[in-house]
């Protein structure tokens, strides 16, 4: 019998306060409630504050590159399509210099949770602006405020064809781990953003001010997540205000049930092939 | 008797110069020679000068010879540009105007003629598309080949596609090529051909034979991003590979190229990704983590001129270095270079056993030359296939094992690895400095032995690599070093300068990295003079050994960056020149 | 009389190591020492041991001695772990409990004593943030300094941001760490330091000293992504830029970054990015591009410990193959590396009118040793730059051109450029291979021609570059040859050896590409042991002289891959052993 | 007086018939009607058969690096904010490996115009799958059809902030030209999507597929495009039928409006600065 305790590697050292301490106990309830053995999970994880939550947690995990989170985690599912695999980024990994995997992989559509902590700032490099940045932001990057709009990533994946696309908010432990076991449930790529205060370097982006900001999707009987053009509105119903929980899912097939032929993980096929069986291809070089 | 016949095929981009050459390359195959094919085009769409050359020989041939001795183009220029090249005693056919520009003194001991592609199959035909058939019929008549092994060509090729009709023009098509030469060209300028045999070789590229080497491997996964010189090696797995339940994608850039194959390594899978110059330098970020997450890989890059975009469909050898010296950081990395076909295939397959025992990457450097040129070679033997996937655990083996280390300090280095879903080898794989479980560690202590690990898993190693080839007569004082593609050139330059009773031999460098210091320092010092051959400016693998085996002796560079192929000439005028001075 | 002492401030990531280091470095400037800091901390955001070494001498230092004479810490553990490198006579005040697992061995000789800042800060002031001004108080007791110096910076910390109560508070915990430094320490375990005048030399780190330089040198683009330990380059040149109308761009990553700046560049302006390893890599493509298409550009490298993330807040000197040797194909490029903050300024400064004047990518490759930590310096001398733009044209110039050239043949390799938006000047910048005035080439003549003319160019460049510099006996026989933030150690290795009769001279190389062949090789010919000393695993520098310069006689290498930089013995024993054992 | 052949440089040898000859004399004129001298624009161009169509045309011209077209431009304008600046890209070289930096350049909204000759294929390496090409398509690449959803460009540039979205066809070559006159006088990033066809390469998308699936929201009386719902809902509007003209316009200040201090070109600066002046920023270091 698997207990919480299970998923628990080792203690965070983390800042204290950070948000990233909400989603690690929220994704460790996840697996722990669908009961996914840890040798069955594989966590990639990018560089920065959030790359090392898989270091705390107790499954296959894999420290990546900055930026390369997804690349990797699609060639992991598409080697053992049995594996539950999940991608944690933060904002920067994904929607900076991550972006055109980001992009291309809701496209493809590999059966995979991919979390992105956006804390709105870069944490790990010590506070500078990241994407997610309001304008005019201060930081040591931008230290007469920043000049760039900030970008909606989740307005960004609808638009990019994003099968499950949610939010959930690390003061919310609770609805956020049902967004995690939603997305990880669908068959397809599922996208979290983690609303996540780095109480370190980002002074504007608390837990007061997020919890000021977000309205919950899930809690309004009239919206419905299976309306693309509704979830590209709610994004701008309430003006600035941020809308949290199950924003848009659509049910189409994944890369691999399209492209494997095979039903047995490709990372234990046989490797020998049938004998004459490449000997007659070649036979086209004669 | 002709014992070797070049003929070069010329015309703009759009003419059809590479369908006429490869059915021709077919036909000569077919016959019973050995064939080597050389294809020199633009990398346009349209209105650029292109040409390939098919040459045929008795013996066995990895390239060009040095002249031509029949030419048929489709326009003139490249005539007036080739001229030079053409044999005593050679036959050129154009289809143009401009043949008067010659100068006498260029035409002298070679027959030009006047050859209307265009207005015959417009004539004949209605349509210009069969200038090509037309030119066909033209060479099989200059070359004496068989008839019949051009039908049945035709009619595999358009039989079912096409319908008989569009066969039985193209038959015609061939015949009136054939009758016209006949009324053109002398009998005395004829090179007729032997008939020989077909033994049942193969007519292959180098990207082709890359692609089975992996397949029979079992590499099951590739991911890549399209660029030319290499693209023709994923058109091929992703014709393929479906069938043996592996899987090709389409990447939106490099960096996710190298990454995806990466990451299905990581869970098991053998995993390769091909690129060329441009896609190698994005993978270099990449790269770096496969040596120090000891995930293997193999990287194909099919070198192309360079620096920056350069010339994408030329032949170069100038990304030795970067392979050996790029990507920030040290780590293990083993480079090997094939200079035949069969080579493309061997090693290919061999890279995935080493990247497995050693869990390095490993990188199969070759060159547009191999890369993308047909030629005849023995049917590849499957049988010598044997897959080795080195320490890779089994669940079996973990049962008992409650504390697993990924990175375990082990006396040769190389670490057991276990795959994700596997019971009790539960781990962390990191790219920062990590300790034996694989967990970010900043200890000094613990990073000095890391890096003693990782670098010190190739010191052993040499056993396992693919060794060094000796060419030539052994006692030989005149030695030459060279890598890839320069083999064809340096094998006949060899020849050639027996004929003028210099005896030469040459080290073929088979594994770029780790350099086989002892091997070379052994031929070095075997020898009077050294010529070390460099398809690139800087003479990369002249100053490479300089680094690594420090030799006593200076060495001569012989560089060529014309971005097109050395021909033997190029190497043996230069070592004749320097021997003879000396 | 003190005349060189080193202070480490130790604790867990968190404590205010950092802050206290540099106040108390602060005021050793002021009382007119030399400084120089080293700042020793994980890439992690809590709980992990770092240090803060603070060495002040009365002679000009460049980084670490061998030896801590004070050490204050935070927590017990770096105690432990640096037992050995305290001094005879060293103190140590440790806030914890575990002195008694120190051996008796391991003490003798040296004052242990235990000093509850913690407790202190808390009882005295209910807050424990004030354990670093006890700390500090207890300090200046001990190496007797100034108090009205300690003072001033309190207030000019503290007061506009937090008012008089706060710095009143801090000014009282200065006291009473001084108070109670004064109950436990003995006076003869005092390290008393004699005052000085203030000089009025700075106190920089490269990094800064790094954005100066492009400031003074009219650079006025910068693009760059965040990295360690890159990034406080830009954030000093954000605050400053915008006052003299330049502009800092954060982009999106590290491709964009620098061809951001490429693209600047071609438009005119002198523009700069800098990053790391990683970033570094991800270069490689674009650094290409500008070898290609003739683009300037400075690039800085502020090396960290490789491969892959590796360790991003140590220092190690393991990039330089990957600038000298990566990307594809070839192209000309230099690359310059300061062992000094002074020559970081003004490296910085030459290298922009090196980048316009040879029309190619200039890299300046330093390490975080360097670029972290602060050390004093003459004030720099801004005079001393004047900008030289090189070949560009003006649009009076161009004026009566009616065929200009952009890519020109010329007798160096150098052709005059134009700028958009002048007249005339209209040209193609290509990265692929192209003709004079810039369009896409394919003919092999043009090739060799456009190749020598890029190779060429810094053929005759040896008297513009940066020389190697000459430290110690000219006559002396043992020969050292190191580049970058080795240089400290290096000359002070010298200086331990002459202790023991053994005399050493050092050469600095300063531009590490081109690499200064003919200097090198006299050096070596000059000595009778030569040692190569490389912050990195394989000896990068040790290759890069046997490729370049094939010294007859063989060289030693010296090497370390710890991530903690090194120490002048470390250097010392290595050549003291060889020598004595030869 | 300038005239129309002052833009010509030479013949382009793109293939007969292909799309791109439409663009080249559709930009050609619009360049004439502006009045731009051609020494005052910069074109800066992707690898691919696109890439080829500055060196054709006379201006300052910089044939660059597959996918990094857009950060050069933006270097160019931020450092000569008196040069028109144009990019021009095709569907691989915006949508695949430049990606991100089209997402991040809408956002930043430097004042340049941005053309992607979407012939929804890779043409200039001989006919691969792009990241336009349709659901199924086969290709050299993709012999057995491609798996991935294609993506709609100007949708995510919708997403992404993109202040100037249009889309024009080199069948229509009028209209082309208007769309991009207007983006050139756009205040800050300006998109134009050319649906260009390859006749060598995709034997599916052409002229005629082309003209049987756009429909022209420049003609639709009702049609807003300040309205940002509204662009967002063309796109599925007529089911998979594709929009051309103005799809959406909004005024916001660009980046360097934002960013740069002084009104002189960068590249034309005095660099030494007033005596003094840093020695006084220096005293910071004693
Ligand atoms: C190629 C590369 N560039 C830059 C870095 C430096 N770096 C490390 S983490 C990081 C950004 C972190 O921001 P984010 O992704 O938002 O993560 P957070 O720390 O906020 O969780 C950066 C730029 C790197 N490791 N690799
Ligand atoms: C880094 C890199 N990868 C790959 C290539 C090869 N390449 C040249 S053009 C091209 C794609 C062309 O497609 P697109 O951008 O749609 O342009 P088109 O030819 O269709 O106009 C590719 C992949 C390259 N030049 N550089
Ligand atoms: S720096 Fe910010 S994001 Fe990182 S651990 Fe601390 S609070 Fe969390
Ligand atoms: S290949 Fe296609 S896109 Fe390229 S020039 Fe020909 S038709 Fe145009
Ligand atoms: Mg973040
Ligand atoms: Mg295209």
């Amino acid at each position: 019998m698997l207990k919480l305790e299970d998923y628990h590697h080792q203690d965070p050292t983390w800042c204290r306060g950070c948000g990233l301490y909400g989603l690690f106990s929220a994704f460790k309830k996840v697996a722990f409630s669908l009961k996914i053995k840890p040798e069955k999970m594989s966590i990639i994880s990018g560089i920065g504050c959030h790359g090392r939550l898989n270091s705390y947690f107790n499954a296959y995990g894999f420290h990546s590159l900055h930026g390369r989170t997804l690349p990797i985690a699609q060639g992991v599912k598409l080697a053992n399509t049995q594996l539950s695999v999940v991608a944690v980024s933060g904002d920067g990994d994904a929607y900076s210099i991550g972006l055109g995997h980001f992009i291309h992989s809701l496209r493809r559509n590999v059966d995979m949770t991919y979390i992105v902590v956006n804390n709105r700032i870069y944490g790990l490099t010590q506070g500078q602006t990241s994407p997610t940045s309001r304008m005019n932001f201060v930081s040591p990057s931008t230290p007469y405020g920043s000049k760039e709009q900030p970008l909606e990533g989740l307005q960004m994946a609808l638009a990019a064809g994003g099968s499950f696309i949610a939010r959930g908010f690390s003061g919310a432990p609770q609805q956020l781990a049902s967004l995690i076991t939603a997305g990880m449930k669908h068959k397809g790529f599922s996208l979290v953003e983690v609303l996540s205060p780095c109480v370190t370097h980002n002074k504007i982006d608390t837990y007061q001010l997020f919890k000021s900001v977000i309205f919950d999707v899930d809690k309004d009987p009239n919206y419905d997540p299976t309306n693309k053009n509704k979830a590209w509105k709610i994004f701008s119903r309430h003006g600035d205000k941020l809308p949290v929980g199950l924003i848009y899912k659509e049910t189409r097939p994944s890369f691999e049930e399209q492209s494997l032929p095979g039903r047995k993980p490709l990372a234990f096929l046989d490797l020998v092939p049938e004998a004459g069986k490449i000997e007659k291809i070649l036979e086209k070089f004669e | 008797m002709i014992k070797d016949i070049s003929v070069m095929i010329a015309g703009q981009a759009g003419d059809g110069v590479l369908f006429t050459g490869n059915v021709l390359a077919k036909i000569l195959k077919k016959e019973g020679w050995e064939v080597a094919t050389y294809r020199y085009f633009p990398s346009n769409i349209r209105g650029e000068p292109t040409h390939y050359i098919i040459r045929a020989s008795q013996k066995k041939i990895f390239g060009l010879g040095n002249e031509i001795d029949v030419l048929l183009s489709f326009d003139c220029e490249s005539i007036i540009k080739y001229t030079k090249l053409i044999a005593q005693g050679g036959v050129v056919l154009c289809d143009g105007e401009e043949l008067s520009r010659l100068k006498p003194t260029h035409k002298k001991g070679k027959a030009f003629h006047k050859f209307p592609l265009k207005i015959l199959a417009k004539k004949h035909f209605k349509n210009d598309i069969f200038k090509n058939m037309i030119a066909l019929g033209a060479l099989c008549y200059i070359l004496d080949l068989n008839f019949r092994l051009i039908e049945r060509i035709i009619i595999n090729a358009f039989l079912k596609r096409k319908g008989k009709e569009i066969v039985r023009m193209n038959i015609d098509a061939v015949n009136l090529g054939c009758e016209q030469a006949r009324l053109i060209v002398e009998p005395s300028e004829r090179h007729k051909l032997v008939k020989k045999m077909d033994t049942g070789k193969m007519f292959i590229s180098g990207d082709e034979a890359i692609a089975v080497g992996a397949l029979a491997a079992g590499c099951r996964f590739f991911a890549a991003y399209p660029i030319c010189p290499a693209t023709e090696i994923w058109q091929w797995l992703a014709l393929h590979f479906p069938e043996f339940n592996g899987i090709v994608v389409q990447t939106e850039d490099e960096l996710a190229a190298i990454n995806m194959a990466l990451g299905a390594s990581y869970a098991g899978t053998r995993a390769m990704t091909s690129t060329s110059g441009p896609g190698g330098s994005l993978m270099m970020e990449s790269y770096g983590l496969s040596g120090m997450a000891e995930i293997p890989i193999v990287i194909v890059d099919v070198q192309r001129v360079g620096p920056s975009t350069g010339m994408p469909t030329k032949t170069e050898q100038s990304d030795l270095n970067q392979w050996i010296y790029g990507s920030h950081g040290e780590f293990p990395r083993i480079i090997l270079s094939p200079g035949t076909v069969t080579e493309c295939f061997d090693f290919t397959a061999k890279a995935f056993d080493l990247a497995d025992k050693y869990q390095v990457p490993v990188v199969l450097l070759t060159e547009q030359d191999v890369g993308q040129n047909s030629r005849t070679a023995k049917k590849f033997d499957l049988s010598k296939i044997k897959i080795d996937r080195g320490k890779l655990l089994s669940e079996e083996e973990l049962k008992n094992n409650k504390d697993y280390k990924r990175y375990a300090f082990t006396s040769n280095g190389i670490s057991p690895r276990s795959l994700p879903s596997m019971k009790n080898g539960i781990h962390m794989v990191e790219g920062n400095e990590h300790d034996e479980k694989g967990y970010r560690d900043e200890d000094p202590e613990n990073r000095i032995r890391m890096m003693q690990k990782r670098m010190g898993k190739l010191s052993g190693s040499a056993k396992d690599m693919i060794p060094p080839k000796l060419w030539g007569d052994k006692q030989a004082t005149v030695g030459i070093i060279g890598f890839g593609s320069t083999l064809g050139p340096i094998v006949e330059a060899i020849e050639e300068l027996g004929d003028l009773n210099i005896r030469a031999k040459n080290l073929q460098i088979r594994t770029v990295w780790p350099f086989p210091v002892e091997t070379v320092r052994d031929f070095i010092r075997s020898c009077e003079f050294v010529f070390v051959v460099d398809n690139n400016y800087s003479g990369q693998l002249h100053d490479l050994i300089h680094s690594q085996v420090k030799p006593e002796a200076g060495m001569q560079k012989i560089l060529n960056y014309s971005s097109v192929a050395f021909r033997p000439s190029d190497i043996s005028t230069q070592i004749k020149r320097a021997v003879r001075d000396a």
